[in-house]
């Protein structure tokens, strides 16, 4: 079987900040009634975890499910395991309105490092990236630059970055010059 | 550069991250309605100087379309909220009518 | 001679000497020096030329509102037109030029304008240059551009970066002089997040040079002192070099940084363009001194008296060794005595109030100046630069009572707030008599989202001109801001500054009250764009009565500085003009930037590869590598054809096509749009979306499906297949994939909300490949792992399985007419699966093709292409589309539309092929022609080609097109017009050209 | 009134310009006029214009709430083209543009119409075709254009970059008598050749009611108090929404924002005006030296003359990466005005359901270029009471019967 390749194929760039492609990642689109019980325990089976609040992420391991709209979430699971993943999930949601599909070739996935990883996204995004305002536990969908992306902290110094596959080559780029030209020291 | 608040994800968007669309509480008229009707539906736009309702979706955000109460001519935002109703709701119409006594928009007030 | 002062000059350090160059002249100035101060220190007074006149002028004020002293900066890809020389700080190796003049600053040509100024009032040009008519753009205009613009265009690229920056705060002070660090430390104090700017790379403001005590303290001490206090606040952020830019709705302010003009050789963004949101603005953005109007104002050496201040006081530059002050107001007084105390003579203070001024002219007198009232200058002396100025009475009509030598005139007109960024969002200003200047109007300041205000005004800038008045008003501005932003105000109380006791300003714009029109014509107001006394009193004269259009008959305020100096003197003009208070004319609008900001900036980080992203396919990169010729859709990037070395494009193509209709050909499909739709409710609405039927469409299969929006016409069009009893999948065309996903949710959200039904976009999930041509199936057969025979995937179903060891989607579907199956698999393994194809084909005769070539199969077959037979304003019946939409359902978006009278008409252009009779290839977009014009003298037509080629297979070319009743017209001949005036005949044929029976696609 | 020329400046000159007398009057209003023209932008005061020299009616007011001119005429880019695609666009814009030729001469005040040349960049190959449709429609429309290659683009723009890594420049139409004109002086022209007809502008007077009996105008109420007049125009632009509500009846209209910006002025650099429709940007350089550039309109309904930020930034980017050389220029002033938008985003010349009211709006970013032939029309149309060829097409019933006009079947944008 040919080797499934990630857009940037593990791509680095930068030191004191580093940006680097973070690799193949299973995700799932998961539509449906979010307070639903089935839907809840289908949730936590295929990954590990409860379905999390409104604009929250709960991620460890390569297993998380993240909040992305009042009838979406995003499933994480390891690559390999995603298409199984979404099978048990249609079993598991068999007879409800529900939607699950496997998005993981869409997407490309990125991890911003350092102490500074925040001015890296605020440099791009309409986002109050202060500490006060957002932190590791909260996804925020938006704009980075001119591409769509949602990213989440797992930490103060680690930021991941999700966007679509075909934009992957220009979200780097944009990641690394922001990274490249330091930092900003605002916050 | 407007910032409107998401009513579904809660978000207090940056314009850029939002799609603007047009008159809100348009009523489809499909085949079977007149000429008037349909005009009406497809082109005729509420284009007040002041209190206005009208749509826009989280584009870059939650992907949802809401409803937004604004005044055109100072851009005050009144509140914002679902789009899945045909009229606004009561505390937004309160809402408006705190800081505009007497508006109308089409057949509300 | 202006020069620098042994002593003196609290922002350069001397220990840090700077060379720098000025039109060739080697110079030497003092790290902390702006390039105005330098060049000062170094005699040089001429710097520049006036733009309608030419004439000669020098520095007049010390900030951002010089007028005059623009130069070209830099060179190579660091070169930069108009750049203020007080706003630019001096670095090493410092390169300038000055600007609008030929040959030289000294000698230039142009100045010859200024001795046909009395032919050259306001709006001359408006009233000649009329005949003969084609002069105008000939002879007239030419000229008038060659002696119009300022600096040189910029040649080379832009060496440097620049970057945006998002920030949020609750308060945002604008404004690092006394009045804004007391603004920022009350609402620092609050707790609330804050940001304080200022524009300058030095704190304090006006305030350290005029020398007031805060708290007992000097101002220096106390604001290095209260920048040290907010430095040390978490809560708040404290930057030099960043301004506030301009000031929009809902709480959005733009801010410059400059980070590194000054510093040109280190690495990084030159300017950094801050976004802000923010609860809150403080504007304590100051005050700019006004000059007075009288003849020979504009001579080098005549300055604003507090600039004269700030040039002694701030870098130890005297102008002159003997300076003249004259004043309506007791400010110029400090600068008297700053004068008298640095050691230069001050022969006469001019001041044209009867009364004289307050405690400042004992003090003055004290020190032996010289002081007049009641009196006005009649006349600057001086070619070039200023020699002396005679001396008259203020009342009168200019007869001269003295003349004094000097060469320096400090002048003092009284001062205007800086109320730009108030005024950017809405903020409305109110006059001010007794000061005689705009203020803002608290009770109409800027409203935001809530419809509460969100500007605040602190101090000078809200005209409370002494410091006291200023400190007490910006502690409660900082107060009041922090409360609005919700933060916590404690009890505490305002600075104390102490002021000298001061006479009331009087108003006066113009020396001597009753100047005659000869001196008129030589009292500047607007001195960049030479607008003088007299041309604003002519625009009264003719009917320019509204501020706007005198400003705009006579330019008064549109140079580069925007008319700080002279909007308010110029409106008092006019005002005076009309027999008519100030309030009553007016005042005009400011728009952003408060100063002008660079595109670099606004651009920020979208250049080369990052100006718009670019979406690739998991292939792009072979297609790079394989020669390629790009062509942009949307932001995707297709190839057009893969040109091979020795090839033409056009031989790329013409190789393609017949390869792919002999052998095999590969298209990379991956951009088209695949939106997976699926619930209880999909059926029905898909239904409503497509004009045909696709809920009867059984599982395993496909259907080619149209869709169109509410007005009828034609969006979108795609196979649709069946995945299984609830779930539907949508092909769209490259750029339908966002917008058909965006339609869908929107009908989805906000019309059929009770219907269940949820669109998930997949495009990117999948590479695609459209493996075409007789050869497809035995490629895939050789690769392996699932059945492709005909009996397993007939033409218009689609299978699921394995290719190669890839798990893949494989749909036989053809917009070639060629045996084709199209085959979608994990977009990370695409590249994987393109390469087995190439690689397995290679006995086949295996090649890519581009887009053009699949545009030449598709109009062999005569299928239509969205945006070539569609343009927003056909309908699928324009297309004899009539098979694709339902008889059957009672609605479908687009239907009602479809039944209004002008799209009922059976009039409308349809859709035929064409032919040349000479089997040329018809011109793209041309029209057929009828005879006669219609009632605007057009020509008349009667149909337009929509696509057109050379078809290789058939060798000759082929066309369709939309004609007037086209159908019904099979074999006529009918005339196409070229772009040469010629025409071309071709013949109505049927669209499709080749293989009409389907029998290559259905093998 | 006193004929500009250059020996009338000269003659003034020796006097010190005393001579000069109003451009314009400034009358009271009078009882009632036969027309009356609400709004004196270029549209309105240019109908007017039409009005008395093509149709002998001078008994007009042309009412403003304002100052004249200082709607849109005042605020836009100044550009003046007539390469449309669609028949009834190519007709009114070029009869504007001819009309703009001479316009000069016609109202004796120098308008600074400039022939300098429009060009629209073509920048993929459905632009290529759509410039390509259109040289062929304009051929038989009379209007002479012609597409070019992008090797005559860089002649004509030396500051170009026509090999751009993303969209290099493959073409473009090409209008060489198309240019730019002094925005103000086209609304001066016009008002001060309609006061010399006996025309009053009247400034600084608000329409607040308009006065209708049994179907039929009769007069407007305004801040000055009640004018009769027989016939009504409504020439307000932004506002035609607001006003037509007073008249009681709906169109099909939405007013935005829509910005410009200017640079600081360089020494002539660029001659023609360049539109570049893919990346969203148009700019030219104006005889101070100022490059003019064109921002995009706001989606959302607007009254306040200020548009929104990232509009101004898409622009500058793309013209940055179209003119690299201007990144180190800067922007000295941005500003917004308010257009009217219809369905088809082309003009409404026409009757109303209210007779003897006529409406002329929804000229959306495409206005100024308009003016002359805009006035020529609705001037015929006033003064016969039946739209002429000019504006028949323009209906505001065209909605409901499905005809369009379409331009952006070739561009994406109409400035």
């Amino acid at each position: 079987m040919s080797e499934a390749v990630s857009v940037m194929n593990g791509a680095e760039r930068g030191t004191s900040i580093r940006v680097r492609d973070a690799g193949l990642q299973g995700m799932i689109t998961l539509r449906g009634d979010l307070s639903a019980a089935k839907l809840k325990s289908a949730v936590k089976a295929a990954t590990g975890h409860a379905v999390p609040k409104a604009r929250e992420i709960a991620f460890a391991d390569g297993k998380g499910v993240a909040w992305m709209s009042p009838d979406e979430l995003l499933l994480l699971v390891p690559y390999g395991e995603a298409d199984a993943a979404v099978a048990s999930l249609e079993a598991a949601l068999a007879g409800t309105h529900s939607l699950a599909v496997n998005v993981s070739d869409a997407r490309a996935f990125f991890a911003v490092e350092g102490a500074s990883a925040r001015d890296v996204i605020a440099k791009i995004a309409p986002v109050d990236m202060h500490p006060d305002s957002f932190g590791p536990g909260e996804l925020r969908r938006t704009r980075m630059a001119q591409a769509a992306a949602a990213f989440w902290m797992s930490d103060a110094e680690t930021i991941h970055v999700i966007c679509f596959r075909s934009v992957g080559q220009y979200m780097f780029d944009l990641l690394a010059t922001s990274a490249e030209t330091g930092a900003v020291e605002a916050f | 550069m407007l910032t409107l608040k998401c009513p579904y994800c809660g978000v207090h968007a940056d314009e850029t991250e939002l799609h603007p669309g047009s008159e809100a509480h348009l009523k489809r008229y499909g085949p079977g309605s007149s000429d008037d009707e349909f005009e009406g539906y497809l082109f005729m736009r509420e284009n007040p100087k002041g209190v206005h309702f009208e749509r826009w979706r989280h584009v870059y955000g939650c992907g949802k379309w809401f409803l937004a109460a604004r005044d055109t001519n100072t851009l005050e935002v009144f509140g914002t909220y679902s789009a899945q109703t045909t009229e606004p709701p009561q505390e937004i119409k309160e809402a408006i009518t705190a800081k505009r006594p007497g508006w109308s928009w089409r057949e509300f007030q | 001679m202006s020069t620098r002062l042994s002593s003196g000059g609290r922002l350069v350090n001397k220990d840090k000497p700077v060379e720098f160059q000025f039109n060739g002249k080697r110079l030497k100035g003092y790290e902390g020096d702006t390039l105005a101060s330098a060049l000062l220190a170094n005699d040089q007074m001429l710097v520049g030329r006036s733009f309608k006149y030419h004439r000669p002028r020098g520095i007049v004020a010390s900030g951002a509102e010089e007028p005059n002293a623009l130069v070209n900066l830099g060179q190579g890809g660091k070169f930069e037109p108009n750049q203020r020389v007080t706003t630019t700080e001096l670095f090493d190796g410092l390169y300038a030029t000055s600007q609008n003049h030929w040959p030289t600053l000294e000698f230039d040509i142009g100045a010859i304008n200024t001795y046909l100024a009395r032919f050259l009032p306001a709006g001359f040009y408006y009233k000649m240059f009329m005949f003969p008519r084609p002069f105008w753009k000939h002879v007239y205009e030419p000229f008038i551009r060659q002696s119009a613009g300022l600096g040189k265009a910029p040649k080379d690229r832009d060496a440097d970066t620049y970057e945006h920056f998002y920030a949020f705060y609750d308060v945002v002070v604008i404004g690092g002089g006394i009045a804004g660090l007391t603004a920022a430390l009350e609402a620092g104090k609050s707790g609330a997040r804050v940001l304080v700017m200022e524009q300058t790379a030095a704190w304090g403001g006006r305030a350290v040079v005029d020398g007031v005590e805060i708290d007992g303290q000097a101002a220096e001490e106390w604001v290095a002192a209260s920048v040290e206090a907010l430095q040390a606040m978490e809560n708040v952020e404290i930057r030099t070099r960043l301004m506030g830019a301009g000031v929009y709705d809902h709480g959005y302010l733009l801010a410059y940084e400059r980070l590194r003009d000054h510093l040109p050789e280190e690495k990084g963004p030159r300017h950094r363009l801050w976004r802000i949101r923010t609860k809150q603005i403080v504007t304590a953005t100051g005050a700019i001194e006004r000059p007075i109007s009288f003849a020979g104002n504009d001579l080098p050496g005549v300055m604003l008296a507090s600039a004269v201040r700030d040039y002694v006081v701030n870098w130890g530059v005297s102008i002159g060794d003997r300076t003249v002050v004259v004043t309506n107001n007791d400010d110029a007084y400090r600068t008297a005595i700053v004068l008298k105390e640095a050691g230069l003579d001050v022969p006469a203070i001019i001041d044209a109030r009867q009364g004289g001024a307050g405690a400042l002219m004992d003090e003055a007198r004290g020190l032996g100046i010289r002081v007049e009232t009641g009196k006005a200058i009649a006349k600057v002396k001086g070619k070039g630069r200023v020699t002396g100025v005679a001396i008259c009475a203020q009342a009168g009509q200019g007869g001269v009572l003295d003349e004094i030598a000097c060469d320096c005139v400090a002048m003092s007109g009284g001062w205007s707030p800086v109320v730009h960024l108030w005024s950017h969002c809405g903020g409305k200003l109110k006059w001010d008599d007794a000061q005689a200047m705009f203020r803002p109007d608290p009770a109409k300041a800027p409203k935001g989202a809530s419809g509460e205000a969100f500007v605040i005004t602190a101090g000078i800038a809200n005209g409370h001109l002494r410091s006291a008045d200023a400190l007490v008003d910006a502690f409660e501005a900082g107060r009041s801001a922090a409360k609005a932003a919700g933060g916590k105000v404690k009890a505490g109380k305002a600075p104390v500054a102490a002021d000298a006791d001061e006479a009331t300003l009087e108003a006066i714009w113009l020396m001597p009250q009753g100047a005659s029109i000869k001196l008129r014509m030589k009292a500047w107001l607007d001195f960049q764009n030479d607008v003088k006394v007299s041309d604003v009193q002519l625009a009264a004269r003719e009917g320019f009565e509204s501020v706007e259009h005198a400003k705009r008959y006579t330019t008064l305020g549109m140079a580069t500085d925007q008319g700080k100096l002279s909007n308010i003197n110029g409106l008092a003009i006019l005002s005076d003009a009309l027999d008519q208070p100030i309030p009553q004319t007016g005042t005009t609008t400011f728009r952003p930037p408060y100063t002008p900001i660079s595109m670099g900036a606004i651009a920020g980080e979208a250049r080369d590869e990052l100006f718009q992203p670019i979406r690739r396919t998991p292939m792009y990169q072979w297609h790079e590598a394989n020669g390629a010729d790009f062509e942009p859709v949307g932001h995707w990037r297709r190839p057009y054809a893969f040109v091979r070395s020795g090839e033409s494009v056009h031989d790329a193509v013409n190789r393609e096509v017949m390869n792919t209709r002999e052998k095999l050909g590969l298209l990379d499909a991956s951009t088209l749009g695949k939106l997976i739709v699926k619930g209880p409710d999909a059926g029905k609405f898909l239904d409503m979306m497509y004009t045909n039927m696709m809920s009867t469409l059984p599982v395993g299969k496909c259907r080619y499906g149209l869709m169109c929006n509410e007005n009828g016409f034609l969006s979108d069009d795609g196979v649709v297949a069946r995945i299984n009893e609830d779930t539907w999948l949508c092909h769209t065309t490259t750029g339908g994939a966002d917008r058909i996903h965006a339609w869908m949710e929107d009908w989805l959200q906000c019309e059929w909300w009770d219907w269940k039904v949820y669109v998930a976009n997949v495009t990117e999930q999948y590479a695609q490949v459209a493996v075409v041509g007789p050869n497809a199936r035995k490629v895939l057969e050789k690769i392996g792992g699932m059945d492709v025979s005909k009996e397993a995937i007939p033409f218009m179903q689609w299978a699921d399985g394995e290719l190669g060891g890839i798990k893949a989607r494989v749909y036989r579907i053809s917009f070639s007419g060629e045996l084709s199956y199209e085959i979608a698999v994990p977009a990370s393994q695409g590249r994987a699966f393109w390469d087995m194809l190439l690689e397995a084909g290679e006995e086949f005769g295996v090649m890519p093709y581009g887009t053009e070539c699949l545009h030449i199969m598709r109009a062999e077959k005569g299928f239509i292409m969205i945006g070539d037979e569609t343009d927003g304003t056909v309908i699928p019946q324009d297309l004899n589309l009539n098979w694709a939409i339902s008889k059957k359902k009672e609605d479908y978006l687009g239907k009602r539309a479809q039944e209004r009278s002008h799209m009922a008409d059976p009039n409308r252009w349809k859709l035929v092929g064409l032919e040349t009779l000479d089997g040329s290839v018809l011109p793209d977009g041309a029209y057929a022609v009828a005879p006669g014009l219609n009632s605007n003298g057009q020509r008349n037509t009667i149909g337009r080609v929509t696509s057109t080629y050379h078809s290789p297979t058939l060798n000759k070319g082929i066309a369709m097109g939309l004609v007037h009743n086209g159908p019904d017209r099979m074999g006529d001949v009918i005339e196409f017009r070229k772009v040469d005036g010629t025409t071309v005949k071709a013949r109505i044929v049927d669209q499709v050209f080749y293989d009409k029976d389907g029998e290559k696609q259905n093998v | 009134m006193k004929r500009y020329s250059v020996f009338a400046v000269a003659r003034e000159a020796l006097r010190y310009h005393s001579g000069w007398e109003r451009a314009w009057a400034s009358p009271e209003p009078k009882k009632k006029y036969d027309v009356i023209i609400i709004g004196a932008g270029g549209h309105g005061l240019a109908t007017a214009y039409y009005l008395g020299k093509n149709f002998g009616i001078t008994n007009v007011a042309i009412i403003e709430k304002g100052w004249l001119g200082g709607g849109n005429t005042g605020r836009n880019t100044t550009i003046i083209r007539s390469n449309y695609l669609q028949d009834p666009s190519a007709a009114i814009y070029e009869k504007a543009r001819s009309l703009y030729e001479t316009m000069s001469q016609d109202l004796n005040y120098n308008v600074m119409y400039s022939p300098r040349g429009v060009m629209m960049l073509a920048q993929t190959q459905h632009e290529i075709r759509g410039y390509q449709r259109t040289a062929h429609a304009n051929a038989l429309q009379g209007v002479k254009t012609e597409f070019i290659g992008p090797e005559r683009v860089k002649e004509l723009v030396p500051i170009i970059n026509i090999s751009g890594p993303r969209y290099p420049v493959l073409g473009a139409l090409w209008q060489d008598r198309a240019g730019t004109a002094r925005h103000d002086a086209v609304a001066w022209g016009y008002a001060r050749a309609c006061s010399d007809m006996g025309m009053d502008v009247i400034q600084k007077c608000e329409v607040t009611a308009i006065r209708r009996e049994g179907g039929k105008v009769v007069g407007v109420t305004t801040t000055r108090g009640d004018i009769d007049c027989n016939k009504l125009g409504v020439v307000v632009a932004g506002h035609t929404g607001v006003v037509a509500d007073m008249a009681g009846f709906r169109l099909p209209i939405e007013s935005v924002a829509l910005q410009a910006l200017v640079s600081e002025p360089i020494k002539p650099c660029m001659d023609v005006v360049v539109m570049a429709n893919t990346v969203h940007g148009y700019m030219s350089q104006s005889d101070k030296g100022e490059m003019v550039i064109g921002g995009g309109a706001d989606g959302y309904n607007n009254y306040t003359q200020r548009g929104s930020f990232h509009h101004i930034e898409e622009t500058v980017r793309a013209l940055v990466e179209t003119f690299p050389m201007i990144s180190r220029l800067k922007m000295l002033r941005q500003w917004g005005g308010i257009v009217d938008m219809t369905g088809d985003r082309s003009p409404i010349i026409s009757k109303t359901p209210v007779e003897n009211v006529f409406i002329n709006c929804g000229w959306g970013t495409g206005g100024f270029k308009a003016i002359p032939g805009s006035g020529w029309a609705m001037a015929e149309l006033i003064a016969k009471g039946e739209p002429g060829p000019l504006a028949e097409e323009f209906s505001m019933w065209r909605f409901r019967e499905g005809k369009f006009i379409d331009e952006s079947v070739a561009a994406g944008v109409a400035h």
